[in-house]
């Protein structure tokens, strides 16, 4: 319906033409961003999507002239108000700083960082509604409220006094929006809106920008490389690779039938709740078994009286031989934690973990050690996994050398291992910043097999990848698994890829297990009613 | 206020504020009479104390005689100097306006006995009969060796003759002391004035104003003008701030004088080249030596020829020069002050010039089989009394010369003192300095070389040791004349006989140089003590 | 909080017995000896034994310690001469030198210096953050470099220097301000802050430097934060951008940078003092230090160590209100 | 999907033939020309100070030796002649009332106001970072225990210290050495809280965990993984602190307790030239030039080397 309107021509807000940015970098220059063209319709929303470093940022910064303190060349027109509207690039400092806001607002991906710690999130609303209207202090205060309110923030009077620490994640991002709201811009750039939240806080937020869309008229430019989300969310999408946008046209038609090939490889590569699946493993005796197990953080409170959040509550399973168990769970449920204790890495309040045949609760760390080799770990970051200070060589043969491999050999290991994990072994002696993170998280794969560990707990492994990567990533789990006849604790909260990869799958609920069953019988036919609601939030390909 | 062109006269010199600028307390630190120790009574305590005899205050020569103070005289010495018989004058007041006694001038130099109130001068304890093991009037005992007859008189009886007894009277010792005002060591609080001015304000080692004291006039006091009105004195500056402020001398530095602070060499050089400064500029001598002294118990300066070899190896203008120049200081070759009230007679026992003679040091050290002689010189580890780092570094290089290696060592201020004067302690050669508590060879001496006055537990000025019985015998000779007269050239003398054995090495007589704001009259030297008299200076 | 607030005092008490337990050590270690300078020039081994008993030095150097803790928990007598007088807990003796009591001449010292750092902390964190500031907007261009060179300039100059050369421009040559002489705050505020001027001055030219380039770090390191680009990304104005959002950012760690260089503070200000002749504990420290005045050292040394844990308690506690992240433990 | 792999490529990877990241830290710093002045500079004083004897043979002159001839006696032994007997013989001048030579004082004092500031560095550094690890590594216990410590270093009174140890510690002992020691002890709090800061937000990162995971020891995790993440911080204070350890050398020479005579370095040579400014100018400005350009020189290389160490430098702007 909106790109109807579009194409008459009506309500053209935002018409980008040839728009290009270069970085200038060492002899040459990065082209992040070339010939990009798009026009946005008031009300209409358009996808942008493409694999990481695609210059789907670099685009959505180019539109609000955030490029200009740095040494980014952009070219093109970015026209606000459709064709005959203002030109953004030519345009002063203060007049740029005048639309941002007001006519055209972004919402940024990580809602941890992009509200700032020291002040109240009703001041920080009222604060920029101020600059743009000129109200006075209550009045402002009274929008931040509104708008907050409007968002879905509960309470929100009250709430409007807390600092964004005292947010969650989703809330933070509600508050932005919110941000974003207050001066009722004709555009709103979202970008990766969602990526660092659950599936069902994930699903809430872009119900709320379809229902502002539908409410103000406001347009939509969303930034994902989530498939699922633009299908969800989007009218039209367009594909962007190397800097170029490779395709572009109504969602439906682009995601069901897509003309470039480098749409097909991209829409193969995302994990479905309908794809088939390979044939499960057969289970074999427990590796890891743990009862009853609980681990309590201390949160100091005011006084002398101090609160313990149970972060896992009386979690008891057991990991068998050859499998790999999926573990799911929202933002904050305890998986992190749970697996933490598994490895040892943390201690746990009480319970017992009893690891192929020994019991390691209660071992002291020196203790711990020896049996530390069996048991490795590939984390969610794969910029903060790898030391950015110790070449990725070294940085796979450590733990060779701590068990005293000598020198030479850890090196030859190493090498060999990253040709594994497909790595040119010529590229030992390189730091993990020359790396892409897909790059890292083979690595980090490397790096936990380097001391032929029996289990393997891979917490987010894919989580912050994109689409492509992970395919890739999960592909070399699979293969490493057999060759190395690992058994693997698979920690995910998208449900899609647990159910790709795991034979059976532990759902998380506030530090509880609330169901654990085989994979095929628990997407089929859910027991609990949570798991019920995770799965019906995940967003699904057109 | 006046102009600062008209003349001084002592008629009508009287108003105003005088300020006093100083780096310590001009009254020690205590304010109490009986800790003081300061040569001739002092310069803001005898404003307020006054004391059986005092300083006369007149320029040149005459300032270094005894004039009476609350006394009628001078003293009258009997039984061979080993009794003084003092009067009182008529009409003296403390500042309540009570009539100041015999009693109270005996009170006052019992009390300074008092283990609670120590410091003070060490010579009553050694000279009044009784003296030695006396602890006080606190616990009720009186000394019996100091008689008051009547209210008017007061009589000393000592151990031996000592001739030099009314200049050891100028202390602030024998000031009168009312008992019924008397806390110990609270008394300092508020002393009882018995000259022109008396305290308003006291903070230890930071400020104190002096007011007139209604009981005193000129007519019972023929030795103190007394000009100002009011005195004010703030301690705890730093040289460089105080002479900063005498030299610019704007709003109440006008009126400002210091009684502790010389002009730096530095400031020297920027003061000679300019007129006005200059003429703001008092020049005065403090009968003081710097020398190196020898401890003779240590190896090998037991041998008179490695002594010598050093007196003869000093660069004594380099020494004089590390402490400012020609216009600071005087190179020394006697013990003796240059002063004709100590006795002085010119004399250079080991003739070097000015810049050493490095070959005659090296051949006595061949004698005395040291060629290669290596030392370590101790000093002090700043410059604040001429015995630093920079006057050791002078001697260690002139003694490079001679072929002696010289090491330095510095103790810290504390630490020096301890050390020098505790002969288990004292090292071998070090830097020290002497002056007089009164201007006559006695004081100058007898420390230093008297047999009889080695301490061993300390509080030692005889550094090297030095014990011979004719010595000895001259001393107690020269201590029974009680005409200055006629001791001086016997001090002379027995100087020169000294002088020969290389006991010490004289290196200069400092000389004090200091700066007064641009009203301050009357600003004449007094070579009791090389100052000026704030009893005489005036603002106005 | 108050758990945090009794443990600091817990560890605070530790501290300062260890502290003063080392000044009585360093004192037993060295040669001098007191008495020698309360007894004045001409004192015999009879009248130093008399003074070693007077002040308690014929004891051994725990005892002496001993009495010292005594003191400070019940109270000690003390004779004065006809009579004897009690001074009361927490007592911290009396001076060897004046025979005042420590806690006294403490007490009489402290205002001056707390004059003197307090204003001179308020001048050298607003200069120290302002240079760092432009430093930091101006990052790399021609205003940076001249702060830089300022601020090392200052920086790499020991206060004995500048505040001479302060004293002679301004007081001996252009004559704009009198020499300074310490004024109460209590007499006149006006004077008061007059006459401490140069003071404040000579630190802050000191103390600054190290804030410039803190700030300038921090200012860089928060400018670059994703929160500034949001409110860039609304159309905040720059200044407000950077006087409220970067500024904030930058400035709270600063807090914490006060009381870890209370060291040096101390060293400089004690300097300053001397130099300018202000009575504060700084000259006290200096004077005591030379008579080895045992019992006013060690108060000083009491009086610091509380000094320093309270700065630290107050910047943490500081801390935790402006940065509500922050929890006390 | 090998297909894909080819064409997405690595995005993140470095052209081929990059340089490995010593030789980008050096690159960088090359390319930083106030650092390089910093290097150029702080070098030429270094080896000024290495050839101290070289350069005052070539003058003809030595340390120690005293020219009373070239001094005016009567005016406090001020230099008689133009910038303070600034002459072929004394290219600097001589010292007052010593008479003493400039320029090799000044260079020899250059020696120990280098060995000193750098030697105290060390201790500093030593100290802190070895505490400010143990404290962020260590149980709460050890970290309350260090904290306690730390607020004695930074609240003792060090000039009480400092006279005490110029008392007990033998003639025979070195004095620059036991400068660096006074002054170290008393000012690695500092140093130490910084580390502790860093080794707190270190820790929590995941290559720490995985570090762990391989059974490495505290130490080897300690000095491995965390030390040199902490490292650039700590080097920006330490810039700071080194001009801070000349000026602290300058105030015990001031206070009496620094280097022995005739012994130079330009903190004592500045705490006794500071009255003489105005009667000989030349005096003060010799070790206080000294010092400025020593300072500043190390700072903009202090400055250009933490920018060059920094792996993110090359993003820094736009983002
Ligand atoms: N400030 C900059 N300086 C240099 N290169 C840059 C800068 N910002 C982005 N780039 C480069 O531009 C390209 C596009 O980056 P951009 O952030 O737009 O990608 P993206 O599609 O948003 O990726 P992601 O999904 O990871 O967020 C990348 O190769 C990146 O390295
Ligand atoms: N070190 C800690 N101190 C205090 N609380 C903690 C700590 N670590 C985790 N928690 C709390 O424990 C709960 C579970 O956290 P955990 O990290 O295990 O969740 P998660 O399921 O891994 O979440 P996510 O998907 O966001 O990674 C959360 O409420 C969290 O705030
Ligand atoms: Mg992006
Ligand atoms: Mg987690």
């Amino acid at each position: 319906m909106t790109g109807e309107e579009r194409r008459d021509g009506r309500d053209v807000v935002l018409s980008v033409r040839d728009l290009s940015v270069e970085f200038p970098a060492g002899d040459g220059a990065i082209r992040a961003v070339d010939g990009v063209s798009f026009d946005l319709a008031a009300g209409g929303a358009l996808g942008v999507v493409g694999e990481s470093g695609s210059g789907k940022s670099t685009t959505a910064l180019a539109l609000l002239g955030l490029h200009r303190r740095s040494e980014a060349r952009v070219g093109g027109r970015i026209l606000l108000g459709g064709p005959g509207g203002v030109e953004v690039n030519a345009l002063g400092d203060e007049e740029v700083r005048r639309l941002r806001g007001r006519r055209i607002a972004m919402v940024f991906q990580d809602p941890m960082t992009a509200l700032d710690p020291y002040y109240r999130i009703g001041d920080q609303i009222a604060e920029v509604y101020r600059a743009h209207s000129g109200a006075d202090r209550r009045a402002a205060w009274a929008r931040a409220v509104e708008v907050l309110d409007r968002v879905g923030i509960p309470d929100a009077a009250r709430r409007a006094r807390a600092r964004p620490h005292e947010f969650s994640g989703g809330m933070r991002q509600r508050a932005l929006i919110a941000m974003a709201l207050a001066c009722e811009p004709e555009i709103l750039v979202a970008d990766e809106p969602t990526s660092a939240l659950d599936v069902t806080v994930q699903a809430q937020i872009l119900d709320l920008l379809a229902e502002l869309r539908a409410d103000t008229g406001m347009a939509l430019l969303l930034v994902t490389h989530d498939l699922g989300v633009v299908s969800r969310s989007a009218d039209e999408v367009l594909v962007m690779h190397r800097g170029r946008a490779v395709e572009h046209g109504p969602v439906r038609e682009v995601l069901r039938a897509p003309e470039q090939p480098y749409t097909r490889a991209l829409l193969d590569a995302v994990p479905r709740l309908d794809a088939p699946r390979t044939a499960r493993r057969e289970p074999g005796e427990p590796l890891l078994t743990v009862t009853d197990l609980t681990r309590e953080f201390r949160r100091p409170g005011r006084g002398l009286r101090r609160e313990a959040t149970r972060a896992v509550d009386g979690v008891s399973l057991d990991v068998r031989r050859g499998e790999t168990l999926g573990v799911v769970g929202e933002s904050g449920s305890g998986k992190t934690t749970l697996v933490r204790m598994m490895v040892g890495l943390l201690p746990a309040t009480s319970g017992r973990i009893v690891f192929d045949g020994e019991t390691l609760t209660g071992l002291p760390d020196r203790r711990l050690r020896p049996v530390r080799r069996d048991m490795q770990m590939v984390f969610q970051d794969p910029a903060s996994s790898l030391n950015p200070r110790r070449t990725v060589g070294d940085s796979i043969a450590d733990p060779l050398r701590v068990r005293g491999v000598p020198d030479g050999e850890a090196r030859r290991t190493a090498r060999a291992l990253m040709e594994r994990v497909g790595l040119d072994p010529a590229r030992h002696d390189r730091y993990p910043h020359e790396f892409s993170g897909g790059q890292c998280q083979r690595m980090g794969i490397a790096r936990a097999l380097s001391l032929r560990p029996k289990l393997l707990v891979c917490d987010e492994a894919v989580s912050a990848l994109d689409v492509s990567t992970q395919a890739q990533i999960l592909e070399l789990l699979r293969d490493v698994q057999e060759d190395y006849g690992l058994t693997i604790v698979f920690v995910s909260h998208d449900l899609a890829v647990i159910r790709q990869v795991s034979d059976r799958v532990a759902v998380l609920r506030a530090g509880a297990l609330v169901e654990l069953a085989d994979v095929e019988k628990l997407y089929a036919s859910p027991a609990h009613e949570y798991t019920r609601s995770l799965l019906a939030a995940v967003p699904v390909l057109a | 206020s006046s102009s600062a062109g008209s003349a001084f006269d002592p008629k009508s010199c009287q108003g105003g504020t005088l300020y006093i600028l100083n780096q310590t307390s001009a009254t020690d630190e205590h304010f109490d009479p009986a800790r003081i120790y300061t040569s001739g009574g002092g310069a803001v305590p005898s404003l307020v104390f006054r004391t059986l005899t005092t300083r006369k205050r007149v320029p040149g020569q005459a300032s270094t005689t005894v004039a009476p103070d609350l006394a009628t005289d001078t003293g009258t010495p009997s039984d061979d100097a080993k009794t003084w018989t003092y009067h009182l004058r008529d009409g003296l007041k403390f500042e309540d306006g009570t009539p100041i006694t015999s009693k109270d001038v005996k009170w006052g130099v019992e009390r300074s006995f008092a283990p609670e109130l120590p410091g003070g001068i060490p010579y009553l304890r050694d000279w009044l009969v009784g003296g030695a093991d006396y602890k006080g009037p606190y616990k009720g005992r009186e000394l019996d060796s100091i008689q008051t007859p009547d209210d008017k008189t007061i009589v000393f009886k000592l151990r031996k003759p000592e001739g030099d007894f009314p200049y050891v009277a100028t202390a602030t010792q024998f000031t009168p002391v009312p008992k019924a005002k008397d806390g110990g060591t609270a008394y300092e609080r508020h002393p009882v004035s018995s000259g022109p001015y008396k305290v308003q304000t006291h903070v230890q080692d930071k400020s104190l104003t002096l007011v007139r004291n209604p009981y005193w006039s000129r007519t019972v006091d023929d030795q103190r003008l007394a000009c100002p009105d009011r005195i004010e004195a703030t301690y705890g500056l730093s040289a460089a701030v105080i002479n900063q402020r005498l030299s610019t001398s704007a709003g109440k530095d006008a009126g400002a004088i210091t009684t502790d602070t010389d002009l730096s060499p530095a400031e020297l050089a920027r003061i000679s080249s300019d007129p006005n400064l200059k003429k703001r500029t008092v020049r005065g001598q403090f009968g003081y030596t710097n020398f190196i002294a020898f401890n003779t118990k240590v190896k090998p300066f037991d041998d008179v020829r490695v002594r010598e070899a050093i007196a003869y190896a000093v660069n004594r203008q380099a020494a004089v020069n590390a402490v400012g120049g020609s216009s600071l200081a005087k190179p020394a070759t006697t013990f003796l002050p240059d002063q004709a009230a100590f006795g002085y007679q010119p004399y250079d026992a080991f003739p070097a010039g000015p810049a050493g003679d490095p070959a005659k040091a090296k051949e006595l050290l061949a004698q005395a089989g040291q060629p290669n002689l290596t030392i370590t010189l101790a000093h002090r580890n700043g410059d604040s009394h001429q015995d630093g780092p920079a006057v050791a570094t002078a001697v260690q290089e002139a003694l490079k010369q001679a072929g002696i290696t010289v090491k330095l060592k510095a103790y810290d201020e504390a630490s020096y003192r301890s050390v020098q004067t505790k002969p288990a302690t004292e090292p071998g050669v070090f830097l020290s300095g002497w002056g007089a508590d009164w201007p006559t060879g006695g004081p100058f001496l007898a420390p230093i070389f008297d047999g009889r006055q080695i301490l061993k537990d300390g509080g030692n000025f005889n550094f090297a040791q030095y014990d011979d019985a004719k010595v000895n015998a001259e001393f107690d000779a020269i201590n029974k004349i009680s005409d200055p007269l006629q001791a001086r050239p016997r001090w002379g003398a027995l100087d020169a006989e000294l002088g020969r054995q290389a006991l010490t090495v004289p290196l200069f007589h400092p000389i004090y140089l200091r700066l007064y704001g641009k009203n301050v009259k009357n600003t004449y030297l007094d070579e009791w003590r090389g100052s000026y008299d704030v009893a005489m200076v005036s603002v106005k | 909080m108050t758990r945090y607030l009794l443990r600091r005092l817990g560890s605070l008490l530790v501290l300062l017995v260890v502290m003063t337990a080392i000044v009585y050590g360093i004192f037993y270690a060295i040669p001098a000896d007191p008495a020698v300078l309360v007894c004045g020039k001409g004192c015999d081994g009879g009248q130093l034994a008399s003074i070693h008993h007077k002040l308690g030095l014929d004891q051994p150097i725990t005892a002496q310690y001993w009495h010292f803790l005594e003191g400070l928990v019940v109270g000690r007598d003390y004779s004065s001469g006809p009579d004897v007088s009690h001074c009361a807990a927490p007592c911290l003796g009396y001076s060897f030198q004046t025979d005042l009591p420590v806690l006294s001449l403490i007490a009489q010292r402290l205002p001056v210096s707390l004059s003197l750092t307090a204003g001179a902390l308020v001048l050298w964190t607003v200069t120290g953050v302002s240079l760092g500031l432009v430093s930091a907007l101006r990052e790399r261009r021609l205003t940076d470099r001249l702060v830089t060179v300022f601020v090392l300039g200052g920086l790499g100059t020991p206060v004995f220097v500048s505040g001479l050369l302060l004293l002679m421009v301004f007081c001996g040559w252009l004559k704009w301000l009198d020499f300074p002489v310490y004024v109460p705050l209590t007499d006149d505020p006006v004077a008061w802050a007059r006459n401490l001027i140069l003071p404040w001055l000579t630190l802050t030219i000191l103390q600054s430097a190290i804030f410039t380039r803190l700030t300038r770090t921090g200012m860089l390191e928060t400018l670059s934060e994703d929160h500034i680009r949001t409110f860039r990304a609304y159309g905040l104005p720059e200044r407000r951008v950077i006087g409220r959002h970067a500024l904030r950012g930058a400035l709270t760690p600063l807090i914490s940078i006060n009381a870890v260089e209370f060291g040096t503070v101390l060293v400089n200000a004690m300097l300053t003092e001397t130099l300018f002749g202000l009575p504060g504990i700084g000259q006290l420290i200096v004077q005591s230090s030379n008579n080895v005045d045992l019992p006013v050292v060690a108060g000083l040394t009491l009086t610091a160590g509380l000094a320093v844990v309270l700065a630290n308690t107050v910047a943490d506690l500081l801390y935790a209100a402006v940065d509500r992240r922050v929890v006390l433990s | 999907m090998s297909e894909l792999v080819a064409e997405i490529g690595d995005p993140g990877a470095p052209a081929p033939g990059s340089p490995t990241r010593a030789r980008q830290v050096l690159r960088r710093l090359r390319s930083d020309r106030p650092a390089m002045a910093g290097v150029v500079v702080t070098t030429v004083l270094v080896l000024a100070a290495v050839f101290a004897p070289l350069l005052a043979a070539l003058e003809g002159q030595d340390t120690t030796t005293f020219h009373t001839q070239l001094l005016d006696s009567a005016r406090g032994g001020v230099p008689r002649g133009a910038l303070g007997g600034v002459s072929a013989d004394h290219w600097l001048g001589v010292e007052p009332t010593t008479g003493r030579d400039l320029f090799a004082r000044a260079l020899y004092g250059a020696r120990i106001s280098f060995t000193v500031a750098f030697g105290t560095l060390v201790v500093q550094l030593l100290l802190g970072v070895v505490i400010g690890l143990a404290a962020g590594f260590g149980g709460r216990l050890v970290d309350a225990t260090l904290g306690r410590l730390i607020d004695l270093a930074i609240s003792f009174p060090q000039l009480m210290f400092a006279i005490a140890l110029l008392a007990i510690v033998p003639q025979s002992f070195p004095r620059p050495v036991l400068l660096m020691l006074v002054i170290g002890l008393f000012n690695w709090g500092g140093t130490a809280r910084l580390t502790r800061g860093q080794v707190l937000s270190l820790k929590s990162r995941d290559y720490v965990a995985a570090a762990r995971l391989s059974g490495a020891a505290p130490a080897r995790i300690a000095l491995r993984e965390i030390l040199p993440g902490a490292l650039p911080q700590v080097l920006t204070y330490a810039a700071i602190l080194l001009p801070a350890n000349m000026v602290s050398e300058a105030g015990l020479s001031f206070l009496g307790v620094g280097v022995h005579p005739p012994t130079s370095s330009w903190g004592q040579m500045l705490s006794t030239a500071t009255t003489w400014f105005r009667a000989d100018p030349m005096y003060v400005l010799v070790p206080g030039l000294s010092l400025l350009t020593a300072v500043l020189a190390f700072t903009l290389f202090a400055d250009g080397l933490r920018a060059a160490l920094d792996p993110k430098a090359s993003l820094r702007g736009g983002r």
